[in-house]
């Protein structure tokens, strides 16, 4: 008992800290990088510490110290309690989301059996719809609170684009559920262990649409209509300032993390190196002993996760920075009339094509 | 180059130069620590801007140019913009401004969240430059209070670059009881009719 | 239900982070209110008309779809995890439910509900 | 839908889209009525950059309005300059050596060049592909090295003097230009690939903004806006001045003058462009750039300061300006954004008694409303981005 | 050259309109009625010799100290022809209001409001007769010869 909760606060602290401590600060400086060598820039390389510039990275310290010590404000005729509540509503989930992500295997360490999930829980999948819903709320209260019309046409958006695209996440899901017959994402990440049984190869159109209503649900370019900068200004969080602005950004960042660590899990392999299974994985640590072996093991399942979610970090980011943006009603119709009736057609194969086998 | 600092006025003392010098705000500044503090709260503002791209005029080519990869604004940590003025720290008043334009100008001002910036980008900003006529303002420091001058019609990139240095100087120098800035020192006078 | 302890401490770092947020930024740095800085930002104009009114209907259209096809997708949810013990008898019953679905969006499709223009 | 909504009472919302708003460059100010998305009516406020461009010009003398020309349109000041200048020419009743006129050119079509590049990379900007936006300003800031060794300045050149230039041309300037247009080419072709068969790209702009042939006549489109609906009307074709008439080039024309169409367009004439100053190079005769009319254009330096009666001149044009005698003309060039007219009236004094100037892209900003009624808010970012509106041409 | 084949049919067709009539540098100007503006404006554009389909540009100059102060100047273009004219009608300052051609050029809307703004002539049969470039609220119109270029009118104080 006492071991179980040590390793689900151990477990907790990794994510808490992967999560807030390097994925938030160090997604900003991606992000602002990555546009930069796209784009033949250098990008932000100044901010120093004692004369290190760690290639520019301490300038995401630099912008969360210049929002702390920005002004809070709300504007009068607002909402002040959910013009607050909203960047709360927004972040909590996107913080929360990565509980039920396995981010390594079960693994046999000194008698106590390890599982690399802060919760393992039997709706696994459904859990994270439950809180990205949660998200919609933050958005919207955001938008509506405001008491100004672009936040309100961003927020009225948001709600549409929101809700739409977790209507096509759900249905596009349920293919991988039918071929692997679980809710648990552990379950679904250890039946991936045979390269070939990767969602990619099992559900290709399911992945493709997965990540189009991923990235559509996290308003990120091309689907940023509530925050299109060009036509809102800024969209739902127009009237925030200082950290609570950032916030909505963090959320942004956690729940690109998030969406990476779901899409590993459910098609890229989740903690599993290609054409290496569990077995072969601990009979190469033999040297090491039994639980130095579990060990290794663990440690190269861990890097192997993060490595496909840094992969699919880079990924969105390049999305996020070649594409145009959508029209607002192109990305309903693209929501209603292709991605929807595609999901059905692909539970109909799907079930199909598991029933013929 | 052909940049300077700005005004001096009644809220914001400026020690040009950079030593504090000893004297009274050196005891109310007090302890070591609120001016460690201090210190790294300036050096998080100095190094990220966020800008609010007010811009109107012939200077807008520049800016686009400074913001390019050539220049590339980026560096010095100030290439975001932000279009509403309560995320933006730095306004960028680049270009002429009317009197059709002056309370749009003054009201975002007014809109922007402590702590800001004003940087006067091109000599109409400035001073009106040689449209000294009856609908052009002369200089935006008659509307609002300005912290970096850049010249020229429009500045070169590179000037711009060293009046944000400039400006990241002077942030670095700043006091907690610089702030708030508070309201333009403008009211309307003229009312609009609709 | 042991396993959701964890979760439930996740979930308050989560809201104690973002607490600690809000309040560290409402109490820290300057602050100066006055009428006009206090206007919702409209472009540097006042503003016109109220945000708190009626806005169009199609979003609330949008709304009621999504209860529509999201409950129904929660239906499917444990039919797909237990497919492969249904058989062909679940897969032939579920598809006449999707079809069912299909109909509501075909439906409203036609109706032209689904057009912005 | 209409059989559902038509019962349920909900309000227009009434926005201010501008003047301090991206889409709008700084200038303009869209009064929207919205129902949802979708845009009941609209007005367009202007006059935001008004700067007093005809009170300015009549208070200087004929020469010092060229610095005034360079920001009417300051995308392509060049194209200003020229046509100013011809427009005094076409007064006066001179014409200026044929290297001035290749040249005069050479500054143009760069002038052009620039101006595209600007328009499409801003509007890639604003759709949201800010990587095309950059590759574009990148190729823009190459063509303004190329304007910087020619004139000196980046933007607001002033190279063009009546009767003549400010200077020939500097050594290295064939290679320079051979080196630019190449690697301009490699980037148009990136963004070419960026944009142009971007399906989302294609989505946001074909269909949108699109106007008739005839309507567009009527609202006086003229430029790009204007192939874009199929009419060629080319001021460099309809009616060549300079070297125009020797020049090889296409006008490219669209169909349903939409959005993409007007892209299109604008990226073909950026190529049109590139062999223009090809070929002008290549063609650019031996001779004089200024015209030896000391009481119009100033004499050479040597000679002001060593013969009196250059200095005499010199100091007379200076001090009282150039006398144009009584009269009045007007003269078109096609500007980057469509027929730049300048119309002037000399009462035989040396400042300028009117100096009107005909803006391009005054009529197209004056057709928004149309454009967009009906159309959702989205679309006025890409519309009013194609329209190129240029606030300092615009409002003057 | 068929220079002046625009004047002289103009002549013919409306020989009381015609006030005076000029080709300097090659620019083909008629100086017409004012009460005739709207008249000469659609025949110009419907004329299947003439076809002036654009309407390019419309100002006004001032003549300050002459009678009739001010001359309102239309720019038209014929696509077809390839063929420019220049008309000008006279305005007096005690009577500035003049036909508004929006009815023939639709084009003609906001040249004719600025216009207005800029010399306070009015157009009469405007759908929208009010300031473009100024603010309302502007006193006087400075295109004007006698505003003086320095007389500010701000929105917002301090004057400067």
């Amino acid at each position: 008992m006492v071991a179980d909760l040590i390793e689900s606060i151990a477990k907790i602290v990794f994510v808490f800290s992967v999560n807030l401590g390097f994925f938030a600060p160090v997604l900003g400086w991606v992000e602002r990088k990555q546009s930069a060598v796209m784009q033949d820039r250098i990008g932000a390389n100044r901010a120093d510490i004692f004369g290190f510039t760690a290639i520019g990275l301490f300038h995401s310290l630099a912008d969360a110290l210049k929002v702390l010590t920005k002004e809070d404000f709300i504007p009068t005729g607002a909402n002040r309690f959910f013009h607050t509540l909203a960047p709360f509503i927004c972040l909590v989930p996107a913080i929360s989301t990565f509980v039920v992500i396995p981010f390594g295997g079960r693994y046999e360490l000194f008698g106590h059996q390890v599982n690399l999930v802060i919760a393992d829980l039997d709706v696994g999948i459904l859990f994270v719809f439950a809180l990205a819903s949660l998200a919609t709320y933050g958005v919207v209260l955001a938008g509506w609170s405001s008491r100004s019309n672009w936040s309100l046409l961003g927020g009225l958006r948001a709600s549409a684009q929101m809700l739409s695209y977790e209507v096509a996440m759900g249905l596009t899901i349920i293919g991988v559920l039918i071929v692997y017959g679980s809710l648990r994402l552990t379950e679904i990440g250890a039946l991936q262990e045979n390269f070939f049984h990767w969602g990619i190869f099992l559900q290709p159109l399911g992945f493709v649409l997965f990540l189009t209503c991923a990235i559509a649900e996290n308003k990120r370019v091309p689907f940023d209509m509530p925050e299109a900068e060009s036509e809102l200004v800024a969209g739902y969080f127009t009237e925030y300032s200082g950290l609570k602005f950032v916030m909505f950004w963090m959320a942004e960042f956690l729940e690109i993390v998030t969406i990476s660590g779901i899409v590993t899990s459910l098609f890229f392999g989740a903690w599993h190196l290609p054409f290496v299974s569990d077995q072969e994985l601990l009979s190469l640590f033999q040297f090491a002993g039994p639980n130095g072996a579990a060990l290794l093991a663990m440690l190269v399942n861990v890097a192997t996760f993060f490595a496909k979610v840094i992969f699919f970090i880079w990924l969105q980011m390049t999305i996020r920075w070649t594409l145009p943006r959508f029209r607002y009603d192109q990305v309903m119709r693209l929501c209603w009339k292709m991605l929807l009736p595609l999901s059905l057609i692909n539970i109909l194969i799907t079930g199909l094509v598991v029933l013929v086998l | 180059m052909g940049v300077t600092f700005g005004k001096e006025s009644a809220s914001r003392r400026i020690v040009p130069g950079g030593t504090v010098s000893d004297g009274p705000e050196r005891l109310l500044d007090g302890s070591a620590i609120l001016t460690r503090l201090q210190a790294a709260v300036n050096w998080g503002r100095k190094y990220s801007f966020f800008l609010y791209p007010f811009v109107t005029a012939c200077c807008g080519m520049e800016f686009m140019s400074v913001a390019g990869p050539k220049y590339d604004l980026d560096r010095f940590g100030a290439a975001l913009p932000r279009f509403s003025p309560r995320q933006a720290d730095l306004l960028m008043v680049v270009g002429t401004i009317s009197h059709k334009q002056a309370p749009i100008l003054v009201k975002v001002y007014n809109q922007m969240t402590e702590p800001k910036w004003v940087f006067a980008f091109g000599v109409c900003a400035v001073s009106g430059g040689f449209y000294n006529n009856y609908s052009v303002v002369q200089g935006i420091d008659t509307l609002i209070p300005v912290d970096v001058y850049v010249p020229g019609c429009p500045p070169r990139p590179e000037m711009v670059l060293d009046g944000l240095l400039k400006l990241q100087e002077k942030v670095a120098k700043e006091r907690w009881s610089d702030w708030p800035r508070g309201a333009a020192p403008v009211t309307p006078m003229l009312k609009k009719q609709e | 239900m042991s396993e959701y302890i964890p979760v439930l401490i996740m979930l308050f770092l989560a809201a104690a982070t973002a607490a600690g947020m809000i309040v560290a930024t409402s109490l820290i740095g300057p602050k100066k209110y006055f009428a006009e800085k206090m206007e919702p930002f409209e472009c540097g104009e006042s503003q016109i008309v109220s945000s708190k009114q009626r806005f169009s209907v199609k979003f609330y259209l949008v709304a009621l779809f999504f209860v529509i096809f999201d409950i129904e997708a929660v239906f499917i949810y444990p039919w797909a995890v237990l497919f492969k013990d249904l058989g062909w008898f679940g897969f032939v019953e579920m598809m006449i439910f999707i079809a069912v679905l299909t109909i509501g969006l075909v439906y409203v499709w036609r109706r032209g509900a689904l057009e912005w223009e | 839908m209409s059989d559902l909504m038509k019962d349920l009472h909900t309000e227009h919302m009434v926005i201010n889209m501008g003047p301090s708003h991206p889409v709008t460059h700084g200038t303009v100010k869209f009064l929207v009525t919205l129902d949802g998305e979708n845009i009941v009516d609209m007005k367009v406020d202007i006059g935001y950059l008004h700067r007093g461009f005809e009170k300015m010009c009549e208070s200087g003398t004929w020469q010092q309005v060229i610095p005034y020309t360079d920001r009417l349109n300051y995308v392509s000041p060049l194209i200003n300059n020229v046509g100013y200048a011809l427009a005094v020419e076409k007064l006066i009743g001179i014409e200026v050596p044929e290297r001035c006129q290749y040249l005069r050119v050479i500054a143009c079509e760069l002038s052009r060049i620039a101006d595209h590049l600007t328009n499409v990379a801003a509007g890639g900007l604003e759709l949201g592909a800010f990587t095309a936006f950059l590759y574009f300003v990148e190729a823009r800031e190459l063509v303004w090295d190329l304007i910087e060794m020619l004139c000196g300045a980046r933007v607001t050149v002033n190279f063009v003097r009546i009767g003549g230039l400010k200077n020939d041309l500097p050594q290295g300037f064939q290679d320079k230009t051979r080196a630019v247009f190449k690697e301009c080419r490699r980037l148009w072709n990136d963004v070419d690939k960026l944009l142009t068969k971007n399906r989302i790209f294609i989505d946001r702009v074909r269909n949108v903004g699109d106007i008739s042939a005839e309507e567009a006549i009527a609202y006086g489109f003229t430029g790009p806006c204007l192939r874009a609906c199929g009419i060629p009307y080319d001021v460099r074709k309809a009616q060549p001045y300079l070297v125009y008439d020797r020049m090889d080039f296409e006008v490219p024309i669209g169909e349903t003058g939409d959005n993409f169409d007007k892209y299109l367009v604008r990226m073909e004439e950026i190529q049109q462009s590139m062999k223009i100053v090809e070929q002008a190079l290549s063609q650019l005769p031996d001779g004089p750039i200024n015209l030896d009319l000391p009481q119009y254009r100033m004499q050479p330096k040597e000679d002001i300061y060593h013969r009196i009666d250059s200095l005499i001149f010199h100091f007379k044009t200076v001090i009282d300006g150039i006398k144009p005698p009584p009269g009045e003309v007007y003269f078109a060039v096609e500007g980057a954004n469509g027929e730049l007219g300048f119309y002037l009236v000399s009462d035989g004094s040396g400042k300028p008694y009117k100096c009107r100037v005909r803006p391009p892209c005054f009529p197209l900003t004056a057709a928004m409303p149309r454009l967009m009624k009906g159309r959702l808010i989205a679309d006025i970012v890409p519309t009013f981005d194609m329209i190129n509106m240029i606030g300092g041409e615009c409002d003057r | 050259m068929e220079t002046n084949v625009t004047i002289k049919k103009l002549s013919n067709r409306f020989p009381g309109a015609i006030i005076e009539t000029h080709s300097h540098r090659g620019d083909d100007t008629a100086v017409v009625k004012k009460e005739s503006i709207l008249e000469i404006c659609t025949f110009l554009r419907d004329d299947e010799a003439l076809l002036y389909n654009f309407m390019m540009d419309l100002t006004v100059v001032d003549y300050l100290g002459r009678e009739p102060r001010f001359e309102v100047v239309y720019h038209l273009f014929s696509l077809r022809h390839n063929r420019r004219v220049r008309i000008k009608a006279r305005v007096s300052e005690a009577d500035a209001i003049i036909d508004s051609i929006v009815p023939v050029w639709v084009g003609a809307n906001w040249f004719e409001r600025e216009a207005f703004d800029m010399y306070g002539i009015t157009f009469k049969g405007h759908p929208e007769m009010r300031r473009i470039l100024l603010y309302e609220g502007f006193e006087g119109h400075p295109l004007r010869k006698d505003y003086p270029i320095k007389k500010r009118q701000p929105l917002i104080g301090p004057i400067n």
